[in-house]
């Protein structure tokens, strides 16, 4: 049965995830880097990757991880979301589950232990195929979501060409994971005929880039209907653990609003002594609680291998990614002038939170999902 | 920490079953049920109980459907098991906790409520039933409403006002009255599904021995709120299936009913289906919480979001059925002794889900309970004490 | 331009009803009647077409009517529905739009004057059809909704069998107009072959009848496109002018509701004074006061015969339908154990709300018509 | 009543185009329309009106607007117009009106508003900059914020404290200051578009003549209620034709990119239509009202609304663009005068709404004002006087 709750080694890693967050990355920083060049906190990267190990969570030890799993890798993310922290580690949760289902231990090693930084190539927006079994699909290639780019051949080795718009956590990554004609490829960043170009972000926190690629040389890692089970686990995956970044993001908008609402004073009483302030905080409370155990039930059917994982993930981002949403709107609008200015760090989370609202589909995607999934189907043809 | 773990105390029902026929005399089964202390096994030994962890209760209630013995119908007197025993259990006297908890959990005898009035409905410690000293007795005058089970009930937990010269919280007592006793008039409270669950009742000179009392004079408003927790935590504390609640039928009607369907009805139900399940997943998380030793205040929640789903879902129901749900089976006056949400028409279900909002503590009172006891928000000004 | 204000003979027409229903038609006398046998206070109606002249107000003088329109008709409305009173007005202002349709002048006047009263033989829930044009459709006769009667004839005389369930308004009818086959036709409900059962209605001031046709005489009044047009063109009526009946009901809610918070007290307070009662309050007022204004227009043009008419009536219960469940809802939720009474008149509001919800259509059906009048449609296919 | 009728105006109108030349020089133009009483119609001659009624206004600038003459850049001059205005015109002496209603109207002088304080959002009447008489001036030190336009204006009306010793709203007075004074500092306030809109104000030893004070010495709450009134109205009194507004553009999007739709934000997209063509719809009848001298409370929902549709629709295109809509055009520091919130991206929009339901008056502030003022509601006890 789905276990909602936190063991005491989550516990733990929480606790380390969030002292070093504390300590490393707090909002000033991050807010400062939005007028810098460097978006992303290498430093930051670097300590927790090094320190904790987090790229090395989801990976089994034979492999160079620590043989944990996705629950913890959740678990980070919560605290990640909370401190909407700019480093790729979503994008390498995702890379992770592609490797895995791919087999391809070498990549994962160096994922684990941080040697390389990976990344699905496809755009942050892409929801997962509402049907995650590719082979209802009439052809293989067709059921590779994101596919843009095109295989070539130079000799007996492939290259890529093509362009993926809006990759995140794509910026400073070493490898490449490239859904291309009917398979996966590796594409070193380094190597030539790649170009990566950033773009302005919404959430300038996970700064996406679009991937030009000109006869790139790619090395396959998987094909057809392997490559696309891999591609659409890898996206299932991205839509289960970002409902526990969009929980910690809600945490701390409901915690941040509340803490203001009971110092701020406006008509010689506690903002947060009046009913109308408090019932929609309590209405708060109650989105978040729930999100909660639905990020939760997300992650540890994601960790199980359950068959209902897709649902489990749809489910997810059907309902944590709006509750995101509202718990950073009413987090700015209960700061009054003050959470709509640049210096408050609300809007890094509303920002973020919107953001993910697309990220990995929308939530009327998900419902459609959730539609074929629990058998509740759409009217058939038109109204 | 108790030496007790699932595994025994299966053995122990297993033990019983050997000896008493559940298949036989229904009251004397539970009876002795009760006196194995298998009846609550979190209640002390000689009380029902055995004094062990309170999450192994679902083990013995499993053991014992499994082996088809009868059960103490217990939504037939739910404010006995959930509100007086607890209470009792916490504030009675050990006299008091042997003449009422054994009957009560056989179901012998039924209790109901006397705590909402006319002018005291969310603002409960503003009650006016007046209750006198005189000897050994207690006199109560006064008026509730609301009354569940009222007409069916051998005894009422009672709030009455003992001293109204100190400030409104201080001066209320608890007790338990018989219903039988003269003075005691019961009068059905017609809802506006046309029957009544309810019940008025006029207290007019009832006498009520001071050996009845609950707690000390003045201090029933802290007995009382033991209870009225207790109250929200015993409506939201049901397990369910997915789809196990209101939604799993205009689920069903969708699916049985292709002809019915219309695109922005299907977002309806989408909408709905994701709400009921999140709502299902955080009592799912509650209840492992509390079998973990870690009860979170996620009660009130739980309360406040399946009123808002009953009443959502059974609107939708109604105009997903379209002509159908113009129609509706009977408005006539009848006495039905619970609600029956998942039975009867979804017009029936739509009227009577407008009460789950205001029944058991209305959802203003719940958030504004959340916000002050879970967020730790400031209390409004007070002009009342 | 859309004049979405009162006239004075408006605001004085609104001054006789109200006057009438006051001293004829208190709720509680409606209340009463719901454990009776007479669910129509015939009384009422009788004293509503003789002194006011109300069957009149939309037939033209020439007609015996008075000449006005379907703007005074939807004043009328928003008394009625303030006070929830049990008569078939809504279904007699459908008829006349029919009749008015078919130019059956005879039976026009005699509904005007009160001698006979006339119902469209319809579904409450039947909804304008999206497309009030019929000549898009390929046979005539499938455009006419709520079809469910055939023709057959005796000699040379037309006779009707068949069924219409949940048609309002007509318990005490003398006339009905029978869609059937492809015409409209008039049927004696004195004579053979007409059956009325009465219906437990949801809202039981506006009782449904399912009617029962075997081999009824009937009188044809029109046919092919004309007989769509005018059914058509009835619905559109209906589902316009009912928003205006939702319009007072949910005023009446408000206005209750403002009253019964201001009187009741709780923690020494009056419960009007919690600022959460006040927003919702504030925001149901919003509401009404668009409501308002939104029936004003669909009445203003249905009577100047706009061809946006229809586009106003889908408007009209698309927003209006739900503000006035809303509003019924708000006035059970604030009014605690009281609201929840049969002896408190708010069900018979929040009844009369639900039903009118199905009334001509839901919300959603009426947002589809949107759709297509207002070139927003549907996604292409599935999903 | 006036004998003024909307061809009349027309009439004066057509005459004074006779003898000015719409295309000309800008300003003069503008001052002779003022000085003909062209300008404002409903006020008194000599001060730009010939003392109409105020809804033969639009006639007026409808016939100027045909001729193609130059207008006042009113959005530029919002302040100015929507409150500075009003306010001199009721409470302001004869001489300050002459002094600064005519450039004001022209456009020469821009006007801003020195209110909003760190701690005096919603509770304006909390402020603390202080005003002290010294001889024929006031002698001003405080800080304010959100005032837009303070680096292009050359005056500002002001709120400032003259008397600490009484209940908050009655020390209060009002001002018109001069930006130019020595001792006003003004600093772009950077908002989460990342542009600054508006400013904070840091006044230290800003001496203000005693003949720019507006009204009684501490009877600025009284002349600021005037004003507050008047921004409300100012914000929601424009005509709109239907799908004018936010929802216009994302309609246009609907139509133009069918590969973006999905059946779950076509329901959203009918939702918003629906609701902001009745908000445009109330908007249009409180015109009626207005025009038919019925003025209604109807001011407060209008405003109210359209900050809830503009965060709605805004928020609903952002989703619609998906890929698209992750992206932003710039986040570079820059300083606007006005809010464009129907040109940049649909992200900036998104950004830029959620202040509509904070400036100029909070939604919840609006709220509240409906229920106590047009529903006649109890105001809560107040612990602050």
């Amino acid at each position: 049965m789905t276990d909602l709750l936190y063991g005491a080694d989550e516990e733990a890693l929480r606790d380390s995830v969030r002292a070093l967050l504390a300590a490393h990355a707090p909002w000033q920083r991050t807010l400062a880097r939005l007028d810098g060049d460097e978006p992303y906190d290498a430093a930051l990267w670097t300590r927790l990757v090094d320190q904790l190990g987090v790229t090395g969570l989801a990976v089994p030890a034979e492999h160079g991880g620590a043989g944990a799993g996705f629950r913890e890798v959740a678990v980070v993310l919560e605290e990640l979301g909370r401190a909407v922290a700019p480093v790729p580690f979503l994008g390498a949760a995702v890379a992770t589950r592609t490797l895995l289902a791919c087999g391809d231990t070498e990549l994962l090693g160096q994922l684990a232990t941080g040697e390389r930084t990976v990344a699905l190539a496809v755009g942050l927006s892409t929801a997962p195929p509402p049907d995650p079994d590719p082979t209802v699909t009439a052809e293989p290639g067709s059921a590779l979501p994101g596919v843009v780019a095109r295989v070539a051949e130079v000799g007996s080795a492939p290259v890529l060409h093509g362009v993926v718009d809006g990759v995140a956590d794509a910026l400073c990554c070493d490898v490449l994971l490239v859904p291309a004609g009917d398979g996966l490829y590796a594409v070193d960043t380094g190597g030539p005929g790649v170009r990566m170009t950033p773009v302005v972000s919404l959430d300038a926190t996970r700064p996406l880039v679009d991937v030009g690629l000109t006869g790139a040389p790619a090395r396959p890692i998987a094909a057809g209907a392997a490559a696309s089970r891999a591609v659409s686990a890898a996206l299932t995956t991205g839509a289960a653990l970002l409902a526990s970044e969009q929980v910690g993001l809600a945490q701390w908008c409901l915690d941040t609003t509340v803490a203001h609402v009971r110092a701020r004073h406006q008509f010689g009483r506690p903002v947060g002594s009046f009913q109308a302030v408090k019932h929609r905080l309590a209405d708060l409370w109650v989105e978040v609680t729930q999100a909660r155990a639905v990020a939760r039930h997300a992650a540890d059917r994601l960790a199980a291998g359950d068959p209902e994982a897709p649902l489990a993930a749809a489910l997810a981002q059907a309902y944590c990614g709006p509750v995101a949403v509202r718990a950073a709107e009413v987090c700015v609008q209960l700061h009054g002038g003050l959470g709509f200015t640049w210096e408050h760090p609300a809007h890094l989370y509303l920002k973020r939170a919107k953001s993910g609202a697309i990220a990995f589909g929308t939530a009327d995607r998900h419902r459609a999902t959730l539609a074929r999934l629990v058998d509740l189907p759409a009217p058939a043809g038109r109204r | 920490m108790s030496d007790h773990t699932a595994d025994r105390l299966r053995g122990l029902v297993a033990a019983f079953l050997r000896t008493h026929d559940p298949g036989g005399d229904r009251v004397g089964f539970l009876r002795a049920r009760f006196d194995a202390g298998l009846a609550w096994v979190h209640y002390p030994a000689g009380l029902g109980g055995l004094a062990a962890p309170p999450h192994l209760q679902p083990v013995v209630d499993a053991a014992f459907a499994e082996a088809g013995a009868p059960d103490n119908r217990p939504r037939r007197n739910s404010i006995g098991l959930g509100m007086a025993a607890p209470t009792l259990l916490r504030h009675g006297t050990d006299a008091q906790c042997r003449r009422w908890l054994r009957p009560l959990w056989t179901g012998e005898e039924v209790w109901c409520q006397l705590f909402s009035e006319p002018d005291a409905g969310s603002d409960l410690a503003g009650l006016r039933t007046r209750a006198a000293r005189d000897g050994d007795d207690w006199v109560v005058d006064g008026q509730k409403v609301w009354t569940s089970m009222a007409h069916e009930a051998r005894w009422a937990i009672l709030l009455a006002r003992t001293d109204p010269a100190v400030p409104k919280h201080h001066g209320i007592t608890y007790f338990v009255c018989d219903m039988t006793t003269p003075g005691v008039q019961v009068r059905p409270l017609r809802q506006l599904t046309g029957e009544a669950e309810f019940n008025e009742v006029f207290l007019t000179g009832v006498r009520v021995p001071d050996t009845q009392r609950v707690g000390a004079e003045g201090q029933g408003w802290q007995v009382a709120r033991t209870t009225l927790m207790n109250e929200r935590v015993a409506i939201g504390g049901r397990p369910l299936p997915r789809e196990g609640g209101m939604v799993g039928l205009v689920a069903r009607l969708w699916r049985e009913r292709p002809e019915l369907r219309t695109a922005g009805l299907h977002e309806e139900i989408l909408h709905s289906w994701v709400r009921a399940e999140a709502a299902r997943l955080a009592a799912l998380r509650l209840r492992q919480l509390v079998a973990a030793g870690q009860p979170g205040p996620e009660g009130s929640a739980v309360k406040l979001s399946f009123a808002e789903l009953n009443q959502r879902i059974s609107g939708l129901e109604v105009e997903l059925l379209g002509a159908q749900g113009l129609r509706h089976d009977d408005w006539a006056m009848r006495r039905p002794t619970e609600p029956d949400l998942l039975g009867r028409t979804a017009t029936y279900r739509y009227l009577r889900a407008r009460g789950n909002s205001i029944e058991g503590g209305t959802s203003e009172i719940l958030r504004t309970v959340i916000a002050e006891r879970v967020l730790g928000l400031p209390a409004e000004p007070r002009v009342d004490r």
